[in-house]
Parts: structure tokens; sequence; C-alpha cells
């Protein structure tokens, strides 16, 4: 027997949740860009995006976050420290492969330092994930061996049913059961069907990519040169992916207060490495690009056992030049060998 | 009763002419507002609109943008590419809804003390009755809480 | 670690009455950064800099704020006591409390509240100020003088006896300017031309001074030391290196009947002419406006007269020059007001109405009358003479608001004349006061009352009409509130003095400021009344304010002075504000080369270590670069920037408030 | 022949003969409606160009790739009137020489491509009209003429709830010709004139600087729009912009290569309405 949560009874469980402290996050079209951002009811959502613009990522690791409060003085500088606050949440309406970044995430958010911004924010949520019914020609899940039903990274698991009417729930961790434990009565125990999953076919294989880069001569391959001669080296995939996790620190203020802020930095900007000598180790668009490739599909998988890319496809989807891992990953299974 | 509202005005002024046209006031002793301050340049081809942008980040409710009248400039030219910077300044902040009363330019000569205190005390008046430049304020504050979820 | 001293100055009660000095000291004191911070009733007396240098050295201070009064009045002042206490003089900032604060407000509380951020805003400034070293220019040692009056004659005169190489600019035919039109001239009643004439053959003989009369400035470019001026030198049809000045041509020359300028309408010249007999140079020049030939394309009679081939040149063209020079005396003098806008006085419309300058050639012994003082209309000796003084000064709904300060003076020498050429001749002066201060003034005035019978009467003229064959002026004496009404042969008007018509556009175009009426403006009226607010740019005579000639010869050899000092030196020392480009963010875009006002920007190639080019940079040139910061501003990438006034300073000063 | 075949055919002689040694063009994308750009050094590669109604991006960004063009050899590009508007701000600015280009320049009309003749730069440095003739999208204008009927309250909302969207990702900046700075002003933090941080205030002061930057010098070319990943309507205010200089100093950015920047330049007689 299987739990189900019908569409018209989603507002009931949002006045629950809310009223248990939640504060509930889904994907909602707004201006013209798809985010995840507060509702108050099911109308509010916008559910049926096959993702939105910006990724679920950007709850746990905002584009700009608050770190410490300074309060310059004559005799010393003081300093307060910001944490998000206590707010639980629930994020519904993940994709699998937003909910996936998230844990990919997770063991580099602690792996040497808990960074306590990222697991605070990670223990007081809830992902509830949906599975995807759609996708499009820039969905490549299957491609790193994910797929439009994969549970990692979600508390709960919905599946939409055939007759569109609500979903199937498929709790997965206790966090997610408790979750909708405490809306059961807003459920229904019935046999219903779920509609068939989207058809998201494998685009590349990564074992071979994984091989190829792992060889230490394909380095210093022509290979870089000729894929990246279109990437205008703007941030765009970096800042829309659900696993990018490079940041800067800033301190911003006037002469007496400011705040020190941690903020999204970017892989593909031509000052990331640069050095106070002028010298910049990745002086060319290659070469971050290539960095960017290699750190997905071999550093990271180095130290963490997992590659860093859940297969959304928003670095092609939203690139300006229609570049993206998808073109590169494809071209590397192509090599001759 | 609340107090009623200082704003807060924010001169960035060549040194050659206004200035010199507010030492001149000064020197005649003609009373004004004291609610500007003043940022001394070389000349009005050194203010940029950054620094009219920083200005408002720090909480002006009004800002003045003065210097020496066309074909007076010390610098002979200064002004003259000054005035097309803030025409175009003056568009592009209006477009994004900044409005055009406060941001306020003139032209003030080392002779023109008087002019430089009617200006003051009329901006003042001016932006007492626009009441403080709370939109631009408030994204000051929302930048300690945004993101913080 | 930045260790400022901020030295807060009550300038007596200047400050210290509506600034709370004692709370100002507390903040600033409690400041970031502030190492010491003290109160003293004048910081520019000699203790009080004493106590800003000890304090630079007890406390090895990396900068200074003086909050004070404007920077435009200590700065230098301040700057030299750091230098002396070993601080680098440009470490300084003068928080301006005094002009811009304490004078400005009554509120105690609120003009507190301003100094003190005045005072921080500075203070993070001076944080970021930079070590900077004056910059050595060259000096030419050539001085440009403008205007061929008494004012530039002698500042010419005096710089070339120090030795040092004149340029005289004059754009009348003749130098000599105003006072060769006058007769005698007060207190001492000494001629005019007497005086005068020698000074003018003494300039255009002098081995120093080139004296370009008929030529006019067109454009002034270049800074303290080093300007480069364009004179235009206008066509005169005649060669006076050629010319003997015989003065056959225009005795032959058809048109004899245009109103001479330099006799106010009251004589008559030819097409080619002199000025005046002592005119310097004593040649002649073509009105083309008003030649037979250049009108009808017939009479060249001048041509045919002249003994000396290709003398007088029809064709003859405006020429072009371009001078160095290191300074500029400006001593373009002035106008009289058109007399006109008082339409009741009559000028214009009866003969017998003229102004002062009419008188004056009226007395003058080479005037069209030889010096007699007869009625323009008839001939005739007037019996009776009505002045009336302020037609035009002191008048703000007609007239100019200022007294033109020679009026009441030559007004009473006028009398005078009047009563020495017509001893029996009645004469009544209508006057608001007599402003006689002077060496000898007041005694002269009261000499033409009490001596030569000049009748006095305080009041305004309200009408002056024809009845009878004589001019009624009907006023006012307001001492006895009676209305007067004389029957007088003549009336003369003491107009006002203006400055000249164009000097708007002229100061324009050399770049000196000027008031709301045209007079230039010195950089002050007190203290530096012969400089202008542009260095190297000096004023004399009445285009700066009406003067006497006393006053006008005194300011001429002042600035004569200024300019031999400046050019006592072979090098001179200009602030450092300059701009600098970082090289490696330049995108050589040229914006900058195009904004600069001074040409001071340059293409710089960068290369490698081949010596190959591997982009080019825009490069300052900091001996031409005047500081305007115009290219700053310009620059996207913020890859220039102007010592003094940097994006570090003005943010952090901006970042304080 | 079609236009497509026209241009592969004279790039791949362009190629084959050594007169460039590269042509910048469009090739088939990840989609049927999208392309991406194309980089042939061969004539044979010259055969993967693809030249139809969907070719809209503006390729004149990529004439700047460091290095591309210090070696002094010439390199043929596919350019839309934008994009040749472009290239004469770019060669105005000196950051071209238009010896270097040869433009294979086509218009679409209703869909419809027409090649463009000439194929130098000078050929096309006097088409001013043509250029000048460039008409902002009727969507667009309509949307500043929307914009410029609120009240400065409503626009300052409207701009917030763009702004706050923004990720400074920084696509605007490197997706445009015009932006070939060596280091942005962003990036500068010695002062941090722009708040590097994308919370609001930091995002309004970078797209203000970015537009102020721009304002005589956009050539409404849309990559910037194009380009922003959260659809921040970009180009509206660039074309407001070009409104201004156009209104106050009959300034059209892009008409020739011997323009003096609007902003670098003065004329004596600039109006002044707004000054006291």
């Amino acid at each position: 027997m299987t739990r189900i949560l019908l569409k018209n009874k989603l507002d009931d469980c949002i006045v629950t949740w809310r009223n248990a402290g939640y504060s509930v996050l889904a994907p909602v079209k707004r201006n013209e860009m798809g985010s995840f951002s507060e509702v108050q009811k099911a109308s509010d959502m916008s559910l049926d995006l096959i993702l939105p613009e910006r990724t679920i990522k950007d709850r746990f690791f905002p584009q700009t976050e608050p770190m410490i409060r300074y309060k310059i003085s004559k005799q010393q500088i003081d300093t307060e420290t910001m944490t998000p606050p206590d707010t639980k949440s629930v994020c519904f309406g993940v994709r699998p492969c937003d909910a996936a970044g998230l844990e990919i995430d997770d063991p580099l958010f602690g792996w040497d330092y808990k960074d306590q911004y990222w697991f605070k924010r990670r223990n007081n949520s809830v992902i509830v994930t949906i599975t995807c019914t759609a996708s499009d020609d820039f969905c490549m899940c299957t491609s790193v061996k994910l797929s439009p039903e994969s549970t990692k990274g979600s508390d709960v698991m919905l599946r939409p049913l055939s007759n569109g009417n609500g979903w199937q729930v498929e709790t997965i961790t206790e966090r997610g059961k408790a979750l909708f434990d405490s809306v059961s009565v807003h459920l229904s125990d019935e046999k219903a069907e779920t509609a068939a999953l989207a058809q998201v076919p494998v685009r590349f294989n990564v074992e071979q990519v994984m091989e190829w880069l792992a060889n230490p001569t394909s380095f210093e391959s022509q290979f870089w040169k000729d894929i990246a001669l279109r990437c205008i080296g703007c941030g765009s995939c970096t800042f829309l992916c659900p696993t990018c996790h490079c940041f800067d620190i800033q301190d911003e203020g006037d002469t007496y207060n400011g705040i020190r802020r941690k903020n999204w930095d970017s892989c593909s900007f031509a000052n990331f490495t640069m050095h106070t000598s002028g010298h910049n180790p990745r002086n060319t668009q290659s070469t971050r690009w290539r960095q960017r490739i290699m750190h997905k599909f071999n550093y990271y998988r180095g130290k963490f056992g997992v590659n860093s890319c859940s297969g959304c496809g928003r670095c092609t989807r939203q690139c300006p030049v229609d570049m993206g891992i998808t073109e590169t990953l494809q071209a590397i299974s192509n090599l001759p060998r | 009763m609340s107090e009623p509202f200082e704003p807060k005005i924010v001169a960035f002024v060549c040194t050659y002419c206004t200035y010199a046209g507010a030492d001149l006031a000064g020197t005649s002793r003609l009373k004004y507002a004291t609610n500007v301050r003043i940022v001394r340049l070389p000349c009005t081809g050194r203010i940029s609109p950054l620094f009219i942008l920083k200005a408002l980040q720090k909480g002006a409710d009004a800002v003045l943008v003065s210097g020496c009248h066309p074909g007076d400039c010390h610098f002979t030219a200064g002004n003259y590419h000054a005035r097309r910077r803030w025409t175009v300044f003056r568009a592009l902040l209006s477009f994004t809804g900044i409005p055009e009363e406060r941001i306020r330019f003139s032209w003030i000569s080392a002779a023109e003390g008087a002019k430089f205190a009617e200006l003051i005390n009329s901006i003042t008046e001016d932006t007492r009755k626009l009441g403080p430049f709370t939109q631009y304020q408030e994204l000051q504050t929302i930048i300690e809480t945004q993101s913080t979820y | 670690m930045a260790k400022i001293g901020v030295f807060v100055c009550h300038c007596g009660e200047n400050i210290a009455s509506m600034v709370d000095t004692g709370n100002l000291v507390r903040s600033l004191s409690d400041h970031p950064g502030v190492e010491v911070c003290n109160e003293y009733k004048y910081f520019c007396s000699d203790p009080g800099q004493e106590t800003v240098k000890r304090a630079i050295r007890e406390h090895n201070l990396t900068g200074v704020v003086v909050a004070a009064c404007s920077p435009r009045m200590h700065e230098q002042t301040f700057r030299k006591a750091c230098a002396e206490a070993g601080l680098n003089p440009y470490m300084l900032e003068l928080a301006n409390i005094r002009e811009q604060c304490s004078w400005v407000h009554s509120n105690k509380e609120q003009a507190t509240g301003k100094a003190i951020e005045i005072t921080r805003s500075l203070v993070e400034k001076v944080k970021r100020n930079n070590e900077l070293k004056p910059i050595s220019v060259p000096v030419t040692r050539r001085a440009l003088v403008i205007g061929g009056g008494i004012a530039g004659i002698q500042a010419a005169l005096d710089i070339a006896s120090a030795g040092r190489e004149v340029v005289l600019v004059e754009r009348e035919p003749s130098i000599g300017g105003h006072m060769s039109q006058l007769s005698e001239t007060f207190p001492t009643l000494d001629c005019s031309q007497c005086i005068l004439t020698p000074r003018m053959v003494e300039a255009i003989q002098h081995p120093n001074i080139r004296v370009l009369t008929y030529s006019e400035v067109e454009e002034v470019v270049g800074y303290i030391g080093n300007f480069t001026v364009k004179v235009r030198n206008k066509a005169r049809y005649v060669d006076i290196d050629k010319c003997t000045g015989c003065g056959d041509c225009i005795q032959k020359c058809p048109q004899k009947k245009i109103p001479s300028e330099f006799e106010c309408g009251l004589g008559n010249r030819s097409a080619i002419y002199t000025p005046f007999a002592q005119a310097v140079p004593n040649k002649p020049v073509i009105d083309r406006n008003r030649c037979t030939y250049f009108k009808n394309g017939k009479c060249k009679i001048c041509q045919k007269t002249c003994q000396i081939e290709h003398c007088i040149d029809f064709d003859m063209q405006d020429t072009y020059e371009e001078i160095e020079v290191g300074a500029i005396v400006v001593a373009t003098g002035f106008q009289i007001q058109d007399t006109s806008v008082y339409g009741e006085y009559g000028y214009g419309k009866y003969k017998d109405v003229i102004t002062g300058l009419q008188f004056e050639r009226l007395a003058s012994a080479s005037g069209p009358t030889a010096g007699k003082i007869l009625r323009p209309s008839d001939g005739k000796e007037p019996e009776t003479v009505v002045f009336i003084q302020c037609a035009g000064s002191r008048d703000p709904s007609k007239g100019v608001k200022y007294c033109s300060k020679i009026c009441c003076m030559y007004t009473a020498k006028h009398a005078m004349l009047y009563a020495h050429k017509h001893h029996h001749g009645n004469s009544q002066i209508f006057y608001m006061d007599i402003r006689a201060a002077g060496k000898g003034y007041d005694e002269f005035t009261r000499r033409a009352i009490e001596e030569d019978g000049a009748g006095y009467v305080r009041g305004r003229v309200s009408k002056v009409f024809q009845e009878n064959g004589k001019l009624i002026v009907r006023g006012v004496d307001t001492l006895l509130g009676k209305p007067v009404e004389v029957a007088a042969d003549m009336v003369v008007l003491a107009t006002a003095m203006v400055p000249q018509p164009d000097a708007k556009e002229f100061a324009k175009r050399i770049g000196i400021g000027y008031d709301e009426y045209g007079f230039f403006n010195e950089a002050h009226l007190k203290l530096r009344p012969v400089e202008t607010a542009t260095a190297g740019i000096y004023l004399c005579g009445a285009c700066q304010s009406p003067k006497d000639i006393p006053d006008t010869v005194a300011q001429a050899s002042a600035s004569a002075a200024k300019v031999l000092g400046l050019f006592s030196r072979e090098q001179l020392e200009r602030e450092p504000v300059v701009a600098a480009v970082t090289e490696s963010t330049c995108a050589g875009c040229w914006g900058c080369v195009m904004a600069c006002p001074y040409n001071a920007i340059e293409k710089q190639d960068i290369k490698d270590r081949n010596g190959k080019v591997i982009k080019q940079v825009a490069s300052v040139n900091p001996g031409l670069c005047q500081g305007c910061g115009t290219c700053v501003t310009f620059c996207r990438s913020n890859s220039i920037d102007l010592a003094g006034f940097t994006e570090k300073q003005i943010f952090a000063e901006v970042m304080a408030l | 022949m079609g236009i497509q075949e026209q241009y592969r055919s004279e790039a791949a002689s362009l190629l084959s003969s050594g007169e460039v040694k590269l042509v910048i063009g469009f090739g088939a994308g990840s989609t049927a409606d999208r392309r991406r750009p194309l980089f042939a050094r061969t004539g044979e590669e010259a055969n993967r160009f693809v030249l139809d109604a969907s070719c809209i991006a503006n390729l004149s960004t990529y004439l700047l790739t460091e290095g591309l063009l210090s070696d002094g050899k010439k390199v043929g590009i596919f350019l839309k009137p934008d994009g040749i508007r472009s290239i004469n701000i770019l060669i105005a600015e000196a950051q071209l020489k238009p010896d270097q280009v040869v433009i294979l320049g086509y218009a679409i009309e209703n869909g419809q491509l027409t090649a463009l003749e000439g194929r130098s730069v000078a050929d096309f440095n006097g088409v001013n009209e043509k250029i000048r003739s460039l008409a902002l999208p009727p969507a667009v204008q309509q949307d500043i003429e929307r914009l410029e009927a609120m009240s400065p309250v409503e626009r300052f909302q409207f701009w917030q709830d763009q702004f706050s969207k923004c990720i400074k990702c920084y696509a605007c900046r490197q997706a445009c010709p015009m932006c070939y700075c060596r280091r942005c002003i962003v990036d500068v933090n010695q002062p941090q004139w722009v708040n590097t941080s994308s919370h609001t205030l930091g995002n309004f002061e970078w797209n203000i600087v970015r537009a102020f930057h721009l304002a005589g010098r956009c050539a409404a070319c849309g990559a910037c729009d194009r380009a922003c990943p959260v659809n921040i309507p970009l180009r509206l205010i660039n074309a407001r912009m070009g409104r201004e200089v156009r209104e106050a100093f009959d300034y059209f950015a892009g008409e020739s290569t011997d323009q003096k920047p609007v902003l670098a330049s003065f004329s004596k007689d600039d109006p002044e309405t707004f000054i006291l």
C-alpha cells in the first residue's frame, strides 16, 4: 500500500508544515526566472518546470552570505559571527539531479572543517523530490549514473500520478518520514498508477571520460584548446551548477562598520587564479575549462569518491555560446583511442 | 512628535569654483542649512558617477554635483566633459528609478557665494519634503538579511 | 599603522563660538588611527605651528589634519610646518570648519556635528595620502602683457627694465589707452599726454619690449611658466617697418568726415589715419570699413601718394604668430557705459549733453577745440555747465551697482579746468556723495569748491530738457529738500566705467575668472589682488575694477613684481597633483588621450624582453598634466589615478561621511 | 546558390588562399534551433558553416580573444549590421586594426537573409545610413516606453526585482564585445567602488556601472540580454542609453571607425537644461 498526496491537499500540508515552524520552499517562476522561493500556497509553485534556472543549492550555499559583522573602533575591531537563522525548511519539488547535488557537496563542506552554514541548513531541511516525467535536450542524469528517479540526496521521493492529480509518496529517510507523518491526515491510502518517467538518453560514456582524464598525457592535449575556443569565460555554468561550490571572501563596509561575506566565485573567471604578482597560472580560457572538467570528473572523485556532476544540464542549457559539459564529455568519449 | 527629518546631502565640488564659492559664502557670513557635506575635487572632470553611487550607499538623501560655469573651467574643459557624463548618468539613474530630484547639478562660480548658500537651502528644503531616500537605503539593509535563509 | 594628528583650531572665536571644539576633540580622539588630537586658539600662529611640529616629531605622525579654515587659506602654511617637522608636506589635509561650517551656521549643536563629520572624513582621506614631491618645470622667462594702456605700459617697462623680455599686445593701432585721451590729471593737474608719452616712447624703444599694436590674443594654452600664446596681427594695410610716418597719405585721403574714436566723436579723422598725433607707433592704419577702395574698389590715392614702394598694401592679410611666454599680465582696461540708457538726460538727443571723456577731449590742448571748452552744438563758450555725477554708477536699476571710483575726482577736476579757462563761468555739480579718499584728493575737491567756485548740489537730476536755447536741468537738492532747476549751456555726465564689451569672452579664452559685470577676478581680493586663480596670469588696471591712474600704475608695478618673482627661478615647483597610469590594466582605448585638455597623455609601447612591442598603453607626461582628473573619471577600468585625489582617498572620504 | 553556400565557399577560399588564418562563423548547435560559434582554419572546416535566420549572435567578441590578432594576420568573420557597428566602435577605440578583419556581412530581415556587399572594414565605414537606420525592435521600444511611463518608485521596484535576480556571473560582460577591459571596474577592490557581492545593492551598482560604461558604445546587438542566465532585460537599459546619446549629442555609436568616444569628447553647446 502506498500513500498518495493529492494536489488539492497540498495546501493543507503547507499549512501544517508552516504551523510546525517550517518554511516551505518550492520552484517559483517569477520575473522570468525560476528559483526556489518561499511559498504560502500550492498555487505559488511552478512544479511543471523541467528545472528552474536556479538550483536548490542556492538555499544552502547562497550566492552571497554574511559571515561576520565587524565594527571598527579606535581600540579594537569587534566582530560578531553571523549564522543562518534556525528556521527549518521543506524543500518541495526538487528534481533528483538537484537533490543529488546536495549530497555530492556534503563531503566537500565537511571533510576537514564542518561548514556551519551549509550543515546548519542541511540539518534543518527536508528535501522533497519529485521524479521527472519530462526532460529536455540538455538533461543528462543518466550519463552520470543517476536517473529521473534517483533518490540520492532526497528525504522523500514523490512520483507524479498518471492522472496528474497528485503524487505517490515514498519516504526515504527518517526525517522525510517524520515530515509526511505529520501530514498523514492529508494523505490518502490508495493504489494509483504513476506516470512514466522521462526517457533521458545516455549522452556519453562517463567511464571512458574518466579514464581519459586520468591519463597524464591528456592534461596537455590540444583537445582542450579546440573545445574551449568559444568559451567566453563567464561564470553562468558554474553559478547555475548544483554542485559547484567555489567562493571568495570579501569585506564590505564603510569606515566604521562592515560585513565579511562569502561570495560565489568561478573557475571560469580569469581573476580566479590571478596572483598578486600578476602571474596567472591558468591564463587562458582553455586551461580554465580544463580545470572545470578535471575537477568535476577527476580531482573531486579522487578526493571524495564521486563525480561532481549530477547531470542537470544547466551548463549547456544556459550557456550563451552553446557549450557545456555534455558536449565536452561527448567529444572526449569520441576521441580515437 | 517625531523629530523633523534632517536630510543628508553630499556635495562633490571642484576646488576652483564651487568650493571657492562656498568659502565666499563663509567669508560673507551667509547662513545656510548644516545638512551638506562637501567633498573637494580639483575639477568637475574628476567627479565620477561612482562617487554618487557610493554617497547614496552611505545614506545620502540627495547629492549635489557642482563646478565652474561652462567656459570658466580652470582646466579649460573639465566641466564640458563632466556635463556630458552627467547628462548620460542622470538619464541612467532616472531610468532605473532613482528620482531626478535626488541628484542635483549646478554651476557655481567662486563669486557666487550667495548662490551656493541659496542652493544648499533649497536642496535641503526640497529633500526634506521628499523625505529620506528609503528606497535606496533599504538596499543597504537588505544586504544584511539577504541570503540568510 | 596610521598615526594621525588632528589639530582643532579655534581661530579665536571664529570657529570656537559656533563649534564645540572640546566635543570635536573628544570625538576625533576616539577615531581609529588618531594618535593625538589637540585644540588651540590659533594654529596658524608660530606657537600653534610649533605644537603641530612637536606632535609630528614626538608621535611619529604619518598624517596631519588641521581642522581650521579653508585649505585655500592655510594649506601652504601647514604643509611647510609638516615639512619642517620631517613629514612629507602632502600628508596633510585641512578640514574646513570655518568658511564652510562655523561661519555659515547658527545652530551650535548641528555645526559641531558637521565639523566632526568633516574632520573624520579628512582623517580617513589623509590615511591614504601618499608622499609626493613637487614637480619641477622650466620657466620661459618672457612675459606677455595684454593691453597697451598705462597699466600695460607700466608693467611692461618694469619687467623689461629688470632684464626680462616682454611682448606687449595692443588691439588698437596705438598704445596709450584711455590715459592718452585725458587732458589734465588729478590731483596735480599735470598734462596727461606730457607724462604718458615718454612712457609710450620708452616702451616702444626698449630693447626688451616687443610692441605688437593692432594685434589681438586669440588663444592661450599651457600653464604657468609655459604658455603658448597665439596672437593675430590684424592687417593694417600699411607696412610699419617701411612707413616713415610722414602723414602724406592721411592728408590726401578723400574720406575725411569719419568721427574719430579718439576724439569721442567730437572730431573727425580720415580712412587712413593715426588715432592721434602722438600715437606710438606713429604709423597710419587703413580703416577697411571706411576706405573708399575697400568699399568701391577704386581710389588707392594713399598708395599713389606714398613715396615708398609697397608700403601701402591693400592685399595685406591678418597674420598669426605663436609666442612662448612664462607669465601673462592682463591689462585690458575698461570702457565707459553707454549713456543712452538715461533718456531723461538727453544724451545723444542734445549735442551739448556730453560725457566726462568728451569733456576731457574738449579740455585737452591736443583736442578738437585745441583746449578751449566750447559747446559742440554751436562752438560757443558755455556760461553755465552742469556736471551730473553717478550717471550710471551706483544705480542698480539702470546703470551698475558699483562705484566707478574716479568720477568724483574727475568731475571736480572738470569744474576746476572749466573755471581756469572761463573765469566767469558757473559750474554746478549734482552729486550723491563726494568720495575723495586718496593722497591729495580731498584737498583737491576742496580747492575746486573753495578756490574755483564749483557749486555742489547734493541730489539727483530727474530730467534735462531744452528750453529757449538752454538745457534745463531739473533735480532735487536733498540737503535743502527743494527742487532745483539750472539753466545750463552744457551738461557733462560722469558715466560709469564698465568692463570691455568682450571681457567675459576674452576671460574664457585665456582661462581666468570674472565677476558678474565682467571685471576679472583676482585670486584674493585683499591678499592676492594682482594674481588670478590661474597660476601665471596676473591682473592690473581697470580690467580688474574701476581704478584711477595712481592705483593702476601701482598695481601694474605689483604685477610686474609678481612676474619677476616667478622669473627669478629657472625651474618652477609645481603641485604634484598629476595623473599616472597603471600599465598592467590599461586597455589602450585612448579615451583619456582624447579627453585630456592638455594633450598630456601619450601612447607608450610596452615591449617584451626581446624588444618586441606587445601592447600600447597610455602614459602621462607629468610636466604637461595639470591635474584636473578628467582622464581618471573617463577610464572604465580605473587604470589611471590622480595623485592627491586618488580613488582610494575619495572613496575613504565618502565612506566616512 | 544560397547565401550559406556562397559564404562557405568564400570562407573556404579565403582560408585556402591564405588570406585569412581563421574564419569565425556559425555551426550547428546542440539542438535544432541553436547555432554555436564555429572557428574554421581550413577550407574543409569552412564547409561546416551554417548561416540562417538563427545566426543572431554578435561574433565580434571573439576578435578580442587575447593573442588572436597579435600576429598581424587576418581573420574573417560573419557579422550582421550590429556586429559591424561593434567592429567600428572597437576600431575607434583602438582595439582592432581595420586591415586585420574581413567581413562576411549578412542581414536578417523578416527571417530572410541577405548578403551585405563589401568585405573590408572600409566598405562598411561608408554605410552609415544603413547602420543608423537600425531600429530598435518594437518590443524593446515598447518596454522602454512602458518603463518610462511608470513613476520613479515603480521603476525602481521593477529594476530591484530584476537586479535582485543577478548572480554576478558576468555573462553580460563576457558576451559584450565592448567589455574588453583587462581588468573590469568590478574587480577593482582597492577601493571597492562596486560591491562585488551579488546582493541587490551590489547588483544595482554593477548593472548601473555596466550600463554607464556602455553609454554611447553599445551596438544594441543584445548579446548581454541573451547571455543573462537569469533573464534580466539588460538591453532595455542599454537601448535607453543609446537613445540618450543620440538625442542629447546626436551620437550614434559605431557608424564610423573614426568616431570620438562620446564621453571623451564634448561640444560647447551640449544641452544642460538640468544644471542649476
